[in-house]
């Protein structure tokens, strides 16, 4: 939990410096805290807006890109973006086809973006719907799943989301394409050691030597259980059960899953999780398509992994597969 | 606001002493925030009263009211600064082109803005926020003379955080820890209650 | 530094299991701890394989992969594979042109690795070379740089040797440009804190809860100096230094780098290292092609970063920006 | 190996011992070799030996070299474990197509591993490596009459770690710690003193 920095208050405008001297090829800073696509706004295309703390990379600013999204507000670590900065984006995103907010469902960033979403319409006269994501099943239950936080089923999300856009489908048509990928998310993360916010300098929680956390969310929410570290594969049983609880699947049924750390659980552990996956979907007779294995929506340096699975159908399929490029995610 | 009316004049010295009010007031606030949320609701609420403080107000009592919203926009993004700055906003809209406020008009902006903050956040009244001192200080006002406002509102905002008292937060990051929100006092509330203490203080 | 598993003992196979299921594109694991392309050896290509001890991933298996490596011998963590796997991965990466050896300069690798060529020399009549990676610039002063030890710059190496096989040059044209890309590589690493190897139970070694070690090795070996931990701009600096010291480079030159996590260190730092690298090589008058800025060879949990540079001309930079595919590094 | 000659049931009998030796003292190695190194010298030594014991050996002195040699190769990748299959692989060599090997012969056979190793792990002798314990083997066996030789190699092994007290590792990973290095002993150099110990206590 040591980190490398300058100033605690530099942290994130230093890490966007440094983001987009990296990918000039896809990223670009317009105005601080707000990355567009290197290539501009699309004309004729429905942008897609994402925005939310820092401390999540590459979620959100990653997925900026062709095939994703077309820009993204940057607030501090785990903070919300401004909802001026927010409008900035929006306006960047704008290629005159109006402008999908796609971000997770956290209080601060909803009244952020809906007041962002208030500031152009009245100041650019740009049309704008909003998917909210939120998909942890643990943090409200099935009955209030309207105010569950969002997690890692973003980036399925954007995948989707972007690849509707870029067949110049309207404002309508894209925003019910995400929200029908929104809505065929479920993830669920469990946590074994936290992160350190670089301004507050201490760590997000605290969890004994030997303990997890059970369905913990990305800032250290609390879960459903603490106990002693239990073995992979009974981990992955507990979260591949809550999560097909939450939206059952049939026999033949398709899905695509994400294995995904939060930042210091390593690839190796993620495999193992992931061979306990195959394993549980194969006994349900349920197939895998395209499985991310990997950090796409990370908490810094925090130990843990989540589970994100997504139900497909042929049109959902379509987009996933769909070709996307961005710095962490390429789809040919 | 102990006259019949208050400017912007009345509205630059309110701002200065909230703003010192929120400055001594910052370390209790974030830990208040810290034990159900992310720990930075004294900065938020010092950073924005501060910067409001700073600013150039113009002589509509609606215009400076607006230069308060933008400066909790300009600062902070947590919920609260948005929520206030929303609130400051909704005022705003009822003062703009006056350069003075009757003293019985204020419980009609203070009302305004809750509702305001309420169509924001999308909370309800019972949820344990901010919106529940906010109406309480509304009727706390309702009638009372200039010069004993302050001391209704401090008033309302104490009985808030009592009448909450065991009763879990609904709203916002607090709301995951229903056990432990219940003991505690809804930062929000808490934080509104400094305010206007600090404000009565200085009078 | 708490990890998810099952038994240690079986860590490394249940990773690889995962690995090849969640990757059945690019990787094949024809028998056990041998990992080769999906779609075998190409007839009349050099073949190149690697190995080494697991818990570096992607490093060594995952960069098996057109424009990569055919084949992968896979060690315990941190331990070598068995000679007899080796010979297996180099069996597997034959097309009939010979096979380069290329892997990282560590004694327990270089002893099974020649025993394993003695063993294809008489049992397959395969021709092998050997171009061994010894970039860590601190793991031997200049003098005696055969004996460094092989890190991060085993990735450039990697693909601008597969880039080269993958033109059908001969076996001693692609063993000279994969040593001409060795040569140029150069690495330096610091550390935050250490990894836990799962058969062994404990971190690989102590920190101060405030202190870094320059130069420190990926299993823990010793650096330069351990000290208080420094601002980012300040490691960073010494880092270029280093480097530059040992790899003059003149006005006008063409480097890539690699700003490189060792698993727990969030690419947010790592962005806010670049930012300087960046300042400090327009400084020199040097550029930077190709920056390579994520998690691409890892000591599993640790914190902390490497920085490699490697000096480019025309052959080696084609080769960098040569067409490649593996699960982890796309080159379009 | 107190007879004049040495056969497949005199190699047999040793390995037993050896095996059983190496189990006792591999906590020790691990912690020798964790010191400077990864920690798994013990493991290496008593998996090899264990596995070795294990392996049906041909009469052929010489093919039952080569099993331990594989049986070494089968369990440990280390160092170490590569090392001693060279070794064994070397002797294999020299004895192949025998049913026995004169006791005079053993020096010879010692010194044909001590070169493959060499070889191998391109050391030299004064590295302080086992490469040094098995070269002054070599000379302590030279002329040492059968019923002598065990005592004699134990000797010289035992010599070797004295004689580099003080020394740094040159080779393998316990040569980055150069200052530590000198003060410890080598773990391989250790591990040869432990074997050639167990194989003289049993008999
Ligand atoms: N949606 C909401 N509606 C009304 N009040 C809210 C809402 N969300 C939070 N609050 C109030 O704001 C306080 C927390 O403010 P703040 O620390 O700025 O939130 P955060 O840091 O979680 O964005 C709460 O104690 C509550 O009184
Ligand atoms: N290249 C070499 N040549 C000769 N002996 C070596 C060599 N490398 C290591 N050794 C010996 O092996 C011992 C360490 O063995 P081991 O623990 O198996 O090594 P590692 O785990 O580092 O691969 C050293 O103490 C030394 O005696
Ligand atoms: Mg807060
Ligand atoms: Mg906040
Ligand atoms: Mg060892
Ligand atoms: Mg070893």
């Amino acid at each position: 939990m040591k980190k490398i920095l300058n100033a605690p208050s530099a942290y994130v405008d230093e890490m966007l410096e440094g983001f987009t001297a990296a990918h000039p090829e896809y990223y670009r800073q317009p105005e601080p805290r707000v990355i567009a696509r290197a290539g501009g706004a699309t004309a004729g295309k429905v942008g897609i807006v994402t925005g939310g703390g820092s401390g999540h990379l590459p979620i959100f600013t990653g997925y900026v890109g062709p095939g994703f999204l077309d820009a993204c507000a940057i607030g501090d670590v785990f903070a919300s973006p401004s909802a001026e900065q927010m409008a900035s984006a929006i306006r960047q995103a704008d290629g005159g086809a109006g402008v999908l907010r796609l971000y997770g469902n956290y209080g601060g960033d909803v009244m952020n973006f809906d007041m962002a979403g208030e500031m152009v319409d009245m100041e650019n006269d740009i049309a704008t719907t909003t998917v909210l994501l939120a998909d942890d099943v643990v943090s409200a239950p099935k009955a209030e799943a309207a105010k569950r936080r969002g997690v890692a089923g973003m980036v399925y999300a954007f995948k989707i989301a972007g690849a509707a856009a870029e067949t110049k489908a309207d404002l309508a048509e894209v925003t019910r394409v995400a929200q029908k990928a929104a809505d065929a998310c479920r993830s669920i993360g469990m946590a074994l050691s936290p992160c350190v916010v670089p301004q507050a300098g201490k760590p997000t929680f605290t969890l004994g030597e030997d303990e997890m956390e059970m369905g913990m969310g990305i800032h250290g929410e609390p879960g459903i259980w603490r106990d002693k570290l239990k073995p992979a594969d009974a981990i992955t049983d507990e979260m591949v059960d809550r999560l097909v609880d939450d939206l059952p699947l049939e026999r033949g049924a398709r899905v695509s899953v994400l294995v995904n750390s939060l930042g210091a659980t390593p690839l190796e552990e993620l495999y193992i999780m992931y061979r306990r996956v195959k394993a549980r979907f194969d006994g349900m007779g349920v197939s895998i398509v395209m499985p991310l294995v990997g950090r796409y929506a990370t908490s810094m340096e925090m130990t843990g992994a989540t589970l994100t699975m997504i139900a497909l159908d042929d049109e959902l399929e379509r987009h996933l597969r769909a070709p996307a490029a961005c710095a962490y995610w390429q789809v040919a | 606001m102990a006259a019949d009316s208050f400017d912007t004049a009345a509205l630059g010295v309110a701002l200065q002493r909230v703003a010192q009010g929120a400055e001594a007031a910052a370390a209790e606030l974030n830990a208040a925030d810290g034990a159900l949320g992310d720990g930075d609701l004294g900065i938020t609420v010092s950073r924005g009263f501060a910067e409001a403080a700073a600013a150039a107000l113009p002589e509509d009592v609606g215009l400076a009211l607006l230069e308060c919203a933008k400066a909790f926009q300009r600062v902070s993004s947590s919920s609260y600064g948005t929520l206030v700055a929303t609130g400051f906003m909704a005022a705003a809209k009822l003062a703009k082109g006056r350069s003075a406020v009757p003293a019985d008009e204020v419980a009609a902006l203070v009302a305004a803005a809750r509702d305001a903050m309420m169509a924001r956040g999308k909370g309800a009244l019972g949820d344990k926020t901010v919106l529940d001192s906010l109406d309480r200080v509304v009727e706390g006002l309702k009638g009372a003379a200039p010069e004993r406002m302050q001391e209704a509102a401090v008033a309302a905002a104490r009985d808030t955080l009592v009448a909450f008292k065991g009763q879990p937060c609904r709203l916002g990051r607090a709301r995951m820890f229903a056990e432990k929100s219940a003991a505690l006092d809804d930062p929000g509330q808490l934080a509104f209650l400094r305010i206007l203490e600090s404000l009565a203080a200085g009078s």
